[in-house]
């Protein structure tokens, strides 16, 4: 038998209305995103959210060697998102997973609608995320760093897509759900908007929501990726400006 | 491999839709024919046959008596897989599950584990050691449109038909008593609607010809109570906020209808 | 520890020279084919023998894209065997073992000289066989459906091959075994042939035949087919007719 | 990797065949040179370098101490797998085995399980608890046609010349005493001939020219007595029902030679 | 993927060498820009993030309580991994590990562990039964050229960074106690020092252009007496004694510069 | 509880400064080689040096399939390290490893110098190295051996590269470690040479060596190279002389 002593005390907040971390509702967790972080890749971005670390690069457009998934009139845009051995509690074997191979497909659908990938036939657009350290809320972060990094190669884009999650924890509907509350919570929301017209490119839910508790975490979500939004152009100015 | 959809294909879709109509003849709520049996494989614990149209999956389930994830010790495991049969469409390859089939099963066990369909902690043999793993798997035979909706009312109904052997605890052994089948504690009916977007409009169930050429999809499981217990967007055109709480109200409506099809229980 | 009780009686038979299912020794299981079951596939065919459920589907001819394993002169048959997950006792694990990959091989050798593959060099003819639910040979019930299904698909051939077993269960040479007599039987042999000339496209024999039981069971073999041969004809004709 | 064989080549051997000829001279049930030296690798627990012409197996044996199948569990593991090198032939590749490596190495394992090579049940050192698992693995260097004759008199060589220690229990414990090594419990030595089919003809010990424009294989096992083991007919054309059974008919003949080259026992 | 360098660049850089000079202005047994952090993510025990140049690895290290290997009872495990990312370079591709990742951790873990980085036989909880497994996992975030000196640096400062809870027996049962993090023993710091052959000269360190072009390569860990604790020779052409023998005797120098970035332990 | 009486008795030399199987310091284990060994290879060669037992093949130069790694201006040496499943007391389960894929990679770096590739553009040679039973310093057995097929297979070069081991064992620089040397001493240091000019084309080492340690190995083996490739050049008259 092994007995493990631990002084791991997470707060789940269940006690009290307030989050376990003091945010309130509409609260996002500190914010910093840096661009053009990498030498070899043709764009990169650096991103921290709360105790998540991001790194996102592209390579591209460029020429596809693999035929059967060549576009004769545009561009794909391939994604590969990474977790780190290292980047959570317990070791993660490297190599894809089942929920890697998802969010790798539904992050590719989520930069897509921003790319003018029609002007790169035949070609692709190679995405790679890696998560250095996850604490809940990874897929929306690494779409928020990978837009960054689109922009920093210079990809030719409609607008900077931007990923943010609400839930609903505790009994309330917040905003930007950090681990403990994405784990213990109610339900989990992540999305992605082109900021400009505010249409949706991501959209999942996974959790028990109401029809108005979804009304209220779409609103939280916009707002909150209309916040990050600023911080995504900070950044591209930080690198070019 | 790569479908190529012929630009007329996609024109003579989308101005049918424009103009409130669709190449089968349906309204844009209106689901194709539903045929759902069950019972259909006698080895499985529980099996069901959907069509939807064309599209076929057949799903069967088999309980395993195993350890329970060391974080969750006092619940019981499903485990939900998917293969896109080479024979289901001159595009589907054998090997691996590639990426729709991972997103069709991840996507149907998220609607079914998140709305409770089966009470997971009745699952439990002996807390932490011992529970039932119920694993569902789907076997997609025939490819015409819209996995998603096929996917989770054909598993929805397989849970439903599955029969496991009591079990007990005596003098410190687990007694597995196959004379005594019992079904699996099914607290919930969620079910999945799955909309297109086509020429500016939504339309549900849609047919392969209409999702080669729809601009986005969003899916949407609903429980009994008409609340939401899973979302997937798809496709790689965006949706507004309208339409997705369009989408959301409809199928609200939608579900109820379709939790008809699924056998009395 | 963990006891199972169970309420699975199997008489094996072995108590009396009679089959365990009361067939005669020359008696097929109850069978049933269906022809042009699938929409997508180019052809099909649902067959129950017994407790097996088999589905086969057919593509093809079609363009062969791996060039290593182009002929320059004829098409190429390529089959795939496979068992659904749920189609056995023990839940099977997804994916090919040696077992299907070795039934794969033989079963494109068993179809194989029945179609007309010079017609179609470079090309590939695909056949699928799905073991929806498996009650003892379904490698022979795979051969007859797909033979069915590439008629459905039109493919030009010679003959339609059929596929059955004898071997030799509880000291008797019999006809089609039973998943029980398979198993605690003294041998199993599945053979295919083409019904016009009776020529032989598979042959396994896995057990103990002495050369006599051998022709008997042979002779029974060959008489299984031309029965299910006229099952696969009524499909054929069901189809079309 | 598609060979592509000249028809000039093909039409010469035929016509050679059809003549009562081969190309090197041998009678239509003639094998070519046979060789087989047993201990050949002295980490292996039993081995063999068998050749017939220029085909060349080393074969060894590895003991394991293992737990038996559940549903069988009286009986010992015997566990055969076979590579086809990429040295042995220009178009054979690295990586998992293939379809013809798989055949290989499950018909010879059936030919060896059926006749009951080794009594299995000797190998149980506590019932349903421990067995013996015989792992034959079959390393094929040079290819030149007929590997299916060459596994079996090998295999059956190799385990003739496998030793493993003797086992007891003690007061509930398991005694593995490598201080005395006894020979696997050998009861019945089965043998395999090939026959291929060229020009109508039957002949034996297809050499690699031969196989390559071959109509039709058959492989028949042979037990001591003569009774029928294992068959296995491969190659994409059909036999007739006297053409198996007169191959039947030469291999009980010809395996009696053919078993002169096994060791005493 | 075959990189093609042309000519003029490899003659470029081969006359600066001859000269006495490098494209980037270092001296021969100059290393470029050197930052090393340690603690970087929170969630690994230990952790550190190397830069040499633009070249930059990121290491994290996991410990986990599992058995000892069967013939090595009495020491813990060391589980070294690397992934050179699709990031990083445009011709690393996304898959299993490749020989150049291989190479880099193999050469890594045997630097690190026949120097005795970290003193195994203290790992142990209980003998034969329990020990600790650190695994050390590379992450190749950005490819400029000398990897192997970056991974060694950068893998013995993460090791240093390394905290596991104390373990103790009472009663039979393994306390693993969260309270009392203490640091990995670390009783030697080996580092690696890499020599590229350009125009028949010697230099430390090559960057991706020196190493795209330079004839071989030669890496040498040294430990801090001064002792070669591991070498690897690499490229397509060979190295003369000498070359050999002084490449080592300069890494004694360069090492105990190198070894200043650590921290203070 | 498994109990195992065994009835190996290592002498690991460690008692008396003598090696355990009672060589001279600078003393190699028995050798034998034997070229063009078999026939479907274009070259092969045979090697036993103490208990290893290796077979070597080569194919090539012939035309490379795979586009990605073709060079246009030279051939391109590859190489496959592999060990037989029973050639190790614990049987090695079939496939590459981590060590096999190392091996690999330097025995074709090892080879690469010696052979005239640039006469080959777009060309590969490929070169496969069976381990049938290993008993310490199979990767040096294994490139002597390789260099002689290559040599059997009339591919040009500038010489036949060799390769040998010396180390660390019981305090003393020996030369050839066995496997027992290898597992207890305290290091091992493969290279191979081109024997012509003394070029070195392969060095690793693993253990701890001091400079002068070091220097005193160097010698040791490339004199032991030395006498390898006496036999090297026997085998290779012997085929054709």
């Amino acid at each position: 038998m092994i007995t493990i002593i631990t002084n791991k005390e997470f707060s789940t907040g269940i006690e009290t209305s307030e989050r376990a971390d003091g945010r309130a509702f509409d609260e996002l967790r500190p914010i910093k995103i840096e661009a053009g972080v990498l030498n070899r890749a043709d764009g990169s971005a650096y991103l921290e959210l709360g105790g998540n670390k991001i790194l996102a690069a592209v390579y591209g457009p460029r020429e596809l060697h693999i035929r059967r998934l060549m576009q004769p009139n545009r561009a794909v845009l391939r994604c590969r998102y990474n977790m780190a051995p290292f980047s959570v509690d317990d070791r993660k074997r490297p190599g894809p997973d089942r929920r890697s191979v998802e969010i790798s497909k539904i992050t590719s659908e989520a930069l897509s609608p921003a790319v003018f990938l029609e002007k790169f036939p035949r070609s692709t657009i190679d995405v790679f995320i890696e998560v250095l350290e996850a604490e809940g809320g990874t897929r929306c972060a690494g779409i928020t760093a990978a837009s960054v990094a689109l922009a920093d190669a210079g990809v030719p884009m409609r607008d900077i897509v931007v990923s943010c999650a609400a839930g609903k924890a505790n009994g309330q509907v917040v905003l930007d759900l950090s681990e403990i509350e994405d784990k213990e919570g109610e339900a989990d929301m992540p999305i992605a908007i082109m900021p400009r017209t505010g249409e949706i490119t991501l959209l999942q839910s996974d959790g028990h929501l109401t029809s108005e508790e979804f009304e209220k975490a779409l609103d939280l979500a916009m707002n909150g990726c209309k916040k990050i939004s600023e911080e995504q152009k900070k950044a591209i100015l930080g690198r070019y400006g | 491999m790569v479908t190529i959809i012929p630009e007329i294909i996609r024109e003579s879709i989308t101005n049918l839709v424009k103009n409130g109509e669709r190449s089968d003849g349906r309204s844009f709520y209106e689901y194709r024919d539903i045929s759902l049996e069950t019972g259909v494989i006698e080895k499985s614990e529980g099996s069901a046959r959907v069509k939807i149209g064309k599209t076929q999956i057949v799903i069967g389930t088999k309980p395993q008596i195993g350890e329970p994830f060391p974080d969750t010790p006092n619940v019981g495991v499903l485990m939900t897989n998917s293969e896109l049969l080479p024979m289901a469409a001159p595009d589907f390859e054998p090997g691996p599950p590639d990426e729709r089939s991972v997103e069709l099963s991840r996507v149907t066990d998220r609607c079914i584990r998140e709305a409770g369909v089966v009470d997971l902690e009745k699952l439990v043999i002996s807390e932490g050691e011992k529970v039932w793993m119920i694993f569902l798997d789907l076997h997609v035979l025939d490819y015409d449109g819209n996995l998603m909706d096929a996917a989770v009312l054909g598993s929805v109904a397989a849970l439903m038909n599955t029969k496991i052997p009591e079990t007990r605890i005596e003098n410190g052994e687990i007694i597995v008593d196959h004379e005594k089948m019992i079904s699996l504690p099914i607290k919930e009916k969620a079910l999945m609607t799955t909309f297109a977007k086509i020429g500016g409009e939504l339309i549900i169930d849609p047919s392969l010809e209409e999702e080669q050429i729809m601009d986005a999809r969003i899916s949407i499981g609903i429980r009994e109570d008409g609340s939401i217990c899973a979302m997937q967007k798809g496709g790689a055109n965006p949706l507004t906020k309208d339409e997705v709480i369009k989408a959301i109200s409809k199928s609200q409506e939608i579900t109820k209808e379709l939790r008809k099809h699924l056998p009395e229980n």
